[in-house]
């Protein structure tokens, strides 16, 4: 967890995703901003639905056709690679802006042999030889701890176990050394200890690195572990930032003090869990003010009224909500 | 992979004799060749003594033992019309069609994978309305058209290609062309549906994450993933080249299979027809072989599944 | 034109000596004794190989081929005297041995000759060689034309098989063969040793496309000097020659059957037939209204017969009266056509159609292929057919009535589905006349056939079209379908 | 039948689907043009169809001298073609239609069957699908000639039953690699039956492809059938078809163009036509492509710029 | 008829357990890895006793073979060896009527929720499709009804029923693919991680709605995750599964606070967990050696080439699993159990 100063290597800067559906445009990511430094980590937790995936997608450039960047701006070191042109973006994506789908299973391709997949981003950007390429993917497989890697890099996808594969895409995404990578749920397929293992690497990536990792994710424990800050969304907003032990330890929204609560860690067999009640607005319809309202036990008249924006809560913390200076006292 | 081969290779005798006793049988069910071979006037006795004489007036199954037997000699019977061993008129015949129908066929899918990936880049963009009415109108033209039009266009009026027969580069030109379009517009079509599918999986966008080129993404890896609806339809559209282009072995004098087959059926000259079925069957079968061959070796879960 | 790249053979001084000829099918084999057939006689006959004697088309005369003169010794035999100093190509003698040897080989059943069922039909000959130069043919029954029969008997060597066909035979004509790239192309060369007069053209290419307009085509961009069987739609343009075909096309009524079993509603389809609309529009203007199968020039061709004039009226009122008589003339009467028999078949079919059905008949149109169209031409005719017109045309390369008559008018004729004793004798007297004689009693039959019986509605005698390119010059006439002389043909200029 | 069984998009919603892609309106048009001919052509028409004026044979077209019933020019009989063309729509779409339909149906069906369900039976139907390729099919229309009667039914047979392989073939592979999805199993979880699940899992993913082949053995049909015509066992005159008319004008094609091209024409527009509807089902049915469909035209060329 | 799935019907032969599994072994025909071999022994001999009213979880390493076992389970592959007896009876023996009832009684969630939705279905035909099998289960006019309670049960909204799966969340999508199995009211649920992709607050409401219906309706669950703190707050019994064997199996307090099998123990100190005030982190069992291959196992125990016990007679005999301390309900197949308390 080495903390770093300067500037931030990633920062997103009122990010907005629409998404074009049979009933109209929704906006699925309204105006997000956060940004990382080399060497962190950002958790970037919510509600799941919420349009963390879109963000992330959106940041690297690789939403599905049917939604698209609505306005905002990403910078890389300063630059915003949304105006870049497509060439350009791809000089970046692999050593600059790296990610790893949320869909693991589905995301190699199943006709090529993943020594190919692997070697790929090589042959790409250092324009390396298929042999020398090659050699690169089974150094890579062993980092991820796959078995026999100069035996298996001939071999397909559907060779693999969910959980190798998973594997499989977190090298690949870190081939080039990204400055940022993204990891979209890298470790929901895995079982505890190899998601351990993963956690170690993705550490020590960060440490030899200097990489900043987003991260998404929904075990909280591994956020407490892995991560430096954590961005809580709900419904396309961000309602909460700060560093992870803060947030964790005196939550300064109620939605994320409602997710603290959700924890099945501890409780006895049988009993009811604790869960914030009702479901999240549909995007079509999101209501005006504040989006968690009517599930929020603080909710007032000034909620539906006035949207919250975020505001400074605290040292290094933020917080979208009319009354949060309500929850510093409990 | 060898007991796969092995096995197709042997699941494969039983429908070629099928085949060959499905034609011995209908092919003799279309009449009787003697009014054909014997002049207008001929009489009762000449027929008769015709019909000894090729062995006609034997009961069915008796003909086809015989058949059989010859053919396991190697022996395909003599030709009614021509009175040459079918086996020569066949095997002259074949490797013509071959030659064309492996020129076309390539041709065509090369054209098709270029076109029809350009047309699934964007579905329902500009470029795919082009490329699909196109090829389609193409395909859907009568091919005697494209080839009559094509012989007075470019060989009578402007002389730049010869209007027939096979001799030299430029003779292929057209006949390639008018067999070309219809493979060609269909597996533009059939392409373009796969490619869409493929172009929209989750791998695809995992490649362009490692910045790899729209040439790389298409070509590298969609069209792999993309390619077996279009591999078994280009299968059945070289099947059908390879039973023969009628028209355009007609209309350039390319002297192929399918004229030969058209014409023994015509003219009942049996053994001509049972050769070039024997013929035509087993390079089908081949055929199908090579394209199961190709779909594992496009996949490897195929070649996994067919070990099992 | 200059700038066509089509392949021109070697160097051009061989190009301009030789003659390129584009055929419709190629020549399914050359046996001589199939030359009866038009895609191997074409090419064979008087071309490799040549019969005793010929007949000069233009005339209709007898002329001496390999024979120099023959006479009738009696009823049923005759002498040859055979050319001397002739060789086959392979440098053989041509002898009285070799012209008995193809006599028996044309009409024994070992090889089924189609000149033996085509001329001789069931007649039995012996020939045996007197010496070299003599032959003597004897005919089970008296036989006035055997010599003309002979004409078609294209002779060769013993040393042929004698129990199976050639494919490439050896004859005694201007030219032999040279390739036959089976498939493509079919290549004739002159032969050094020919008896005759040399002909003009070094060597003979025959190549073959189906398609008619593609034939016409290629004489226009000099791929060929010659193409045959086209049609007037093929754009053969300046170059398309038209001569009279020797053909005579014509619908059989099948007068065995209800309601054509009636002489009235016979003689209406004659009637109803606008054969000269049919000339003018379908046929293109190419042909010549007919009233009789046999066409001028021919023995036993009849002038009293008119083609029968198109009179719509007459012909409503003959079936109006057929059917008040109580003949069922509405019962369904079926066309059986032939694809391609001329250009436009089915098209003429469907005028025919027209004007019966105008007339007041029930006609439906059958379009067959040739086997199954032949099913219904020969012998034993289908069984459950109802009553047909089948479209047919007739042509009479041999010049005689004799070769018309038989087979389709005589009541047991192998095309013949109606017949009546009257018209039987009448036949078999003109077989047995000879000279005048034979004129005279074939145009009796015809002329009996053509009011009494009205077994058909000829419709028109047909006209071919070749296309010629400007480098070669050609006459065609009357047999140019049948036998297209190479030595007939000369470079232009 | 249940409220399950409603499409997932109202029909209001297919038809604004429809509305916004010009090309698929008009090929629907034209489709309609097509099928109203082949229903009423005959009637209205028949008479002037078959009618003969050989004093004014192969009149060029787009000339009113000789009335509308000209205006496509006259054929060699001197017939009006612009009536043939309307009066034998129905010959022709009677013959090509169930035999493209029933070919599809059945190989479909039974292609995915064989898929679904592997082993011996998916064995044995490609051994079939080789022979009836292997097989010459015109032998088999003359066989049928000669046995059976020469009927529009025994041509639609003939034709289905030569093209039945395709589509056995195309689906039979599509079907073997979706039986082991997933969502396969899930649905065998049910107790779903093997028909059930190919119908509702199977089919909406493999019929597209086979569509769009189908669409374009419209036209493959429809010269075939006029083939048959020449062995007797086709459509025979006064009946006509657009094949056949193709067929016949082919001898004419270079004195009188139109004999052949209008019915061709026709044939080509037809076939066009269901093949753009064809591609613009293969997106409006596919829920992950149906976006596509309503992009409006300028944020079309937006999105194309900045992509 | 539907029988209804009424507590009282399920608990009234309790002499027989619901699910009762044996023995059962599975091995699967794959192309020849690098060790040359091409069989591969997904299972391998387990046993698995599943009560009326229970949840038993599953837990191991990925790739250990769970979710064969589940697809066993849900005869969607038969097994090469041992029995499978719902109530008594062979399901694989089942025909007809019979085998389309006992479909309805025991459903599955799927792990990849990816694959396991038809993209071309939408949300509400998803969740209907089992009625059109099961048609008297729910009238038709009610089943519009009916999935819009299912969606909300799950924690989506009625108004997505005209959805894609491609237009949900990856965690909406594992919700879809719950409410599926809940709509034929089964008695057994075989979960396969079904709710690796949900937050917290959704997980909550999911793993309490599955609690619930345990407790009114008398479903069991066999319930495979990964997490192991959702293991241990819905399950009664827990299984611990290794390479295709189960090595570990006993009431779940038992087995997570005083396991008995190496394997086990390090699983279990290998979690992480939300210790938000100290951020120290725990001292953990670290497995030495790799996973091995399950196309070669290891002879004997096949923990062995990882296990820091490890001795020869591991390598020879293959442990049974049988009961070790005086909880004869907690089994582990260890030569040498573990007899305190894991390192904490
Ligand atoms: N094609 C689409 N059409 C309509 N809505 C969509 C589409 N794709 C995604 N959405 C909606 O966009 C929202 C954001 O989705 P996203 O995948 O970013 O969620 P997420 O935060 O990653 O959730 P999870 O944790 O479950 O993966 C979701 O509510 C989803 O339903
Ligand atoms: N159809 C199959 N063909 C071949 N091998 C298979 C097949 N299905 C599973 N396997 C193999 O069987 C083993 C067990 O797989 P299974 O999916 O049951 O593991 P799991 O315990 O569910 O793992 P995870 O936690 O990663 O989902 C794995 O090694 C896998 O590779
Ligand atoms: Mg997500
Ligand atoms: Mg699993």
């Amino acid at each position: 967890m080495s903390e770093s100063n300067g500037s931030p290597v990633l920062e997103v800067d009122r990010l907005s995703v629409d998404i074009r559906t049979p009933a109209g445009t929704v906006r699925a990511v309204r105006e997000v901003s956060f940004s990382v430094r080399s060497g962190e980590t950002l958790a970037l937790l919510g509600e799941s639905g919420c349009g963390k995936s879109m963000t992330a997608q959106a940041i690297v450039g690789l939403l599905d056709p049917v939604a698209h960047v609505a306005g905002g701006a990403v910078r890389l070191d300063g630059t915003d690679v949304l105006t870049l042109s497509p060439a350009q973006r791809r000089r970046l994506a692999g050593p600059g802006l790296s990610i790893v789908f949320q869909d693991a299973l589905t995301a190699l391709n199943p006709v090529q042999t993943v020594g190919a997949q692997l070697a790929e981003p090589f042959r790409i950007h250092e324009r390396l030889s298929r042999r020398a390429a090659r050699q690169r993917a089974v150094e890579l497989m062993e980092r991820v701890g796959i078995p026999e890697p100069a035996a298996r890099v001939g071999a397909y996808p559907h060779q693999f176990s969910g959980g190798m594969r998973q594997r499989l895409l977190i090298a690949l995404a870190m081939a080039l050394h990204p400055k940022v990578l993204l990891a979209d749920e890298p470790t929901t397929a895995l079982d505890v200890t190899v998601q351990a293992q993963i956690m170690e690497l993705l550490r020590e990536l960060r440490t030899e690195q200097q990489t900043a990792l987003i991260l998404i994710t929904h075990d909280l424990a591994v956020v407490a572990e892995q991560a430096d800050h954590v961005a809580v969304m709900y419904a396309g907003d961000i309602v909460e930032t700060g560093r992870v032990a803060d947030v964790f330890a005196r939550p300064r929204h109620p939605y994320t003090q409602g997710l603290l609560d959700s924890v099945p860690a501890e409780v006895a067999r049988g009993t009811t869990l604790k869960s914030i009640p009702g479901s999240p607005p549909d995007l079509h319809s999101i209501p005006s003010g504040c989006a968690f309202r009517a599930r929020c036990p603080m909710a007032s008249d000034v909620c539906a009224e006035e949207r919250p924006v975020l505001v400074e809560a605290g040292p290094g913390r933020l917080s979208a909500c009319h009354h949060w200076r309500e929850l510093t006292d409990d | 992979m060898l007991t796969f081969l092995r096995r197709r290779i042997t699941s494969s005798a039983i429908p070629l004799v099928v085949v060959i006793l499905g034609v011995f049988y209908l092919a003799r069910l279309t009449g009787d060749p003697s009014n054909l071979y014997l002049p207008l006037s001929a009489t009762p006795e000449m027929r008769a003594e015709f019909a000894a004489r090729h062995g006609f007036d034997q009961p069915l199954l008796v003909q086809f033992g015989d058949y059989l037997a010859q053919v396991f000699r190697l022996d395909f019977g003599e030709s009614l019309r021509t009175a040459e061993p079918a086996a020569d008129a066949v095997l002259r015949a074949f490797p013509a069609t071959l030659q064309l129908a492996g020129a076309t066929m390539i041709l065509a899918i090369l054209g098709a994978i270029v076109v029809g990936s350009w047309a699934a880049y964007r579905p329902n963009s500009l470029a795919d309305r082009v490329a699909s009415f196109t090829s389609t109108t193409a395909a859907s033209m009568p091919d005697f058209w494209f080839a009559i039009m094509g012989v007075l266009v470019f060989a009578v009026a402007l002389g730049w290609l010869p209007t027939s027969g096979t001799e030299g580069a430029a003779a292929w030109v057209l006949p390639v062309l008018t067999l070309l379009i219809r493979p060609f517009g269909v597996l533009v079509q059939v392409v373009r549906g796969a490619m869409v599918t493929a172009l929209s999986a989750p791998y695809i966008k995992v490649a362009r994450s490692k910045g790899a080129g729209e040439l790389r993404v298409v070509f590298g890896h969609a069209l792999r993933n993309a390619a077996p609806p279009a591999l078994t339809v280009a299968g059945d559209l070289t099947v059908g080249l390879v039973n023969g282009a009628v028209v355009v072995e007609t209309i350039f004098g390319w002297p192929g299979i399918g004229k030969l087959m058209i014409t023994s059926i015509l003219q009942r000259d049996f053994a001509v027809l049972q050769a070039a079925v024997l013929v035509t069957a087993i390079t089908i079968f081949a055929l199908n072989i090579i394209i199961d061959a190709c779909y594992a070796l496009l996949d490897s879960r195929v070649r996994q599944g067919v070990t099992t | 034109s200059v700038a066509n790249s089509g392949p021109e053979p070697k160097a051009s001084g061989a190009a301009a000596n030789t003659v390129r000829i584009v055929l419709p099918e190629e020549p399914p084999t050359l046996e001589p004794c199939d030359a009866s057939l038009t895609a191997t006689g074409r090419v064979t006959r008087a071309n490799i190989t040549e019969a005793l004697t010929e007949r000069d088309p233009s005339t209709g005369q007898l002329q001496p081929a390999l024979a120099t003169e023959w006479k009738q010794d009696s009823p049923t035999e005759w002498t040859f005297t055979l050319r001397k100093g002739v060789k086959f190509h392979d440098g053989t003698t041509f002898d009285a041995k070799a012209a008995a040897f193809t006599i028996d080989r044309a009409v024994g059943a070992k090889v089924d000759c189609n000149v033996n069922g085509y001329v001789f039909g069931g007649i039995k000959l012996t020939a045996t060689a007197v010496d070299d130069a003599t032959l003597k043919v004897k005919t089970a029954k008296p036989d006035p034309i055997l010599p003309l029969r002979l004409s078609f008997v294209e002779i060769v060597p013993a040393t042929t098989s004698a129990t199976g066909k050639v494919r490439e035979p050896v004859g005694t004509g201007p030219y032999k063969i040279a390739k036959w790239d089976a498939g493509r192309s079919l290549r004739l060369e002159r032969f050094t040793g020919y008896w005759g007069k040399a002909p003009e053209f070094a060597s003979a290419e025959y190549v073959w496309r189906g398609e008619g307009s593609i034939r016409a085509a290629m004489v226009k961009s000099d791929e060929a000097d010659l193409a045959v069987g086209l049609a007037p739609e093929d754009g053969a343009g300046d170059s398309a020659v038209q001569f009279p075909n020797n053909e005579t096309s014509y619908l059989r009524i099948d007068a065995a059957k209800p309601p054509l079993n009636d002489l009235r509603v016979r003689q209406a389809i004659n009637y109803a037939i606008d054969k000269d609309g049919l000339v003018a529009s379908v046929f293109a203007g190419l042909g010549k209204p007919a009233g009789q199968l046999v066409p001028e020039g021919v023995t036993g061709h009849s002038t009293a017969i008119q083609p029968w004039p198109f009179d719509m009226a007459q012909a409503k009122k003959l079936i109006a009266e057929a059917k008040a008589a109580g003949v069922p003339t509405d019962t369904a009467i079926t066309i059986i056509g032939r694809n391609g028999i001329y250009p436009k078949a089915a098209e003429a079919m469907e005028v025919v159609q027209n004007s019966l059905n105008e007339a007041g008949l029930s006609v439906k149109i059958q379009m067959l292929d040739v086997n199954a169209w032949l099913e219904y031409l020969l012998r034993p005719f289908p069984k459950d057919a109802g009553p047909t017109l089948l479209q047919a045309q007739h042509g009479n390369q041999a010049g005689d009535a004799a070769f018309t008559m038989g087979q389709i008018y005589g009541s047991k004729g192998a095309q013949s589905s109606f017949g009546t004793p009257e018209l039987d004798d009448l036949i078999s007297a003109g077989e047995q006349a000879s000279g005048e004689e034979r004129q005279t009693a074939f145009a009796k039959a015809l002329d009996y056939q053509n009011k009494d019986v009205v077994r058909d509605a000829v419709m028109a005698h047909m006209t071919g079209i070749l296309a010629l390119s400007k480098k070669v010059t050609y006459k065609p006439n009357a047999a140019t379908n049948d036998e297209m002389r190479l030595a007939e043909m000369h470079p232009a200029g | 039948m249940t409220s399950v069984d409603t499409p997932a998009v109202s029909r209001a919603t297919w038809w604004r689907l429809l509305l916004r892609d010009r090309f698929a309106c008009v090929a629907v048009v034209i489709l309609l043009l097509v099928a109203v001919s082949a229903l009423i052509g005959p009637l209205l028409l028949g008479d002037l169809a078959v009618k003969q004026n050989l004093r004014a044979v192969n009149r060029p077209p787009f000339s009113l001298d000789d009335g509308w019933a000209f205006l496509l020019g006259s054929d060699s009989l001197g017939r009006s073609l612009l009536a043939r063309l309307i009066v034998a729509s129905r010959t022709t779409l009677s013959v090509a239609v169930p035999a493209v339909v029933v070919s599809l149906v059945v190989g479909s069906i039974w292609g995915m069957w064989a898929g679904y369900h592997r082993g011996w039976r998916e064995n044995v139907s490609m051994r079939v699908a080789d022979v009836i390729l292997s097989f010459p099919s015109l032998l088999l229309a003359v066989v049928v000639l000669y046995v059976f009667s020469p009927s529009a039914g025994n041509i639609v047979l003939v034709l289905a039953i030569a093209r039945i392989p395709i589509y056995l073939r195309a689906a039979r592979a599509e079907s073997a690699e979706l039986q082991s999805r997933l969502f396969v199993d899930a649905a065998r979880t049910f107790g779903t039956k093997s028909w059930a699940i190919i119908a509702r899992h199977v089919a909406p993913t493999v019929l597209p492809t086979l569509f769009t082949v189908a669409t374009l053995d419209f036209c493959f049909v429809m010269l075939t059938e006029s083939s048959l015509s020449f062995l007797g066992i086709g459509i025979q005159p006064p009946d006509m078809s657009w094949g056949l008319m193709v067929a016949q004008g082919r001898q004419v094609l270079q004195s009188a163009w139109w004999i052949a091209v209008f019915p061709g024409l026709a044939i080509v527009v037809t076939t066009v036509s269901a093949t753009v509807l064809a591609s613009w089902a293969r997106l409006a049915m596919d829920p992950g492509q149906r976006w596509r469909l309503t992009l409006p035209r300028s944020r079309r060329k937006i999105k194309e710029v900045r992509a | 008829m539907t029988e209804p799935a009424t507590p009282a019907l399920a608990t009234k032969e309790s002499a027989v357990p619901l699910l009762d599994v044996a023995g059962l072994s599975k091995t699967f025909h794959v192309a020849r890895g690098p060790s040359g071999r091409n069989r591969l022994r997904a299972l391998d001999g387990v046993d698995l006793r599943l009560e009326r009213g229970e949840t038993l979880g599953l837990v191991g390493e990925s790739g250990c073979g769970k979710s064969t076992l589940a697809r066993v389970l849900l005869m969607l592959e038969r097994p090469d060896q041992g029995q499978v007896r719902f109530e008594g009876t062979d399901p694989f023996a089942l025909r007809g009527k019979e085998l389309l009832q006992w479909r309805r009684r025991v459903q599955m969630v799927f792990q990849d929720p990816f694959a396991s939705l038809n993209a071309r279905l939408c949300a509400e035909d998803i969740i209907a499709e089992p009625w059109r099998t099961h048609r008297d289960l729910v009238p038709a006019k009610e089943r519009g009804k009916r999935v819009a309670e299912l969606l909300e049960m799950v924690g989506l909204r009625a108004s997505d029923v005209r959805r894609y799966p491609q237009e949900f969340s990856g965690g909406q999508r594992q919700r879809l693919g719950i409410a599926r199995a809940l709509a034929l009211e089964p008695d057994v649920i075989v979960c396969d991680e079904p709710v690796s992709a949900l937050d917290l607050s959704v997980q909550a409401q999911v793993l309490n709605l599955l609690t619930d219906l345990q407790a009114r309706l008398g479903v069991s669950y066999v319930f495979i995750s990964h997490d192991l703190s959702v293991v241990r707050h819905v399950a009664d019994r827990v299984s611990v599964m290794y390479l295709g064997r189960i090595v570990e199996t006993g009431p779940t307090k038992q087995v997570f606070d005083q396991p008995r099998h190496p394997y086990t123990a390090a699983l279990m100190s290998a979690a992480p967990v939300l210790d938000v005030t100290s951020g120290a982190r725990r001292d953990r069992i670290l497995l030495k050696g790799e996973v091995p291959s399950p196309l070669d196992p290891p002879s004997g125990c096949r923990f062995r080439t990882r296990c820091w016990k490890a001795q020869d007679i591991c390598a020879q005999e293959a442990p049974p699993l049988e009961p070790s301390g005086d909880e004869p309900r907690h089994a582990a197949a260890c030569h040498f159990p573990l007899q305190e308390p894991a390192t904490r």
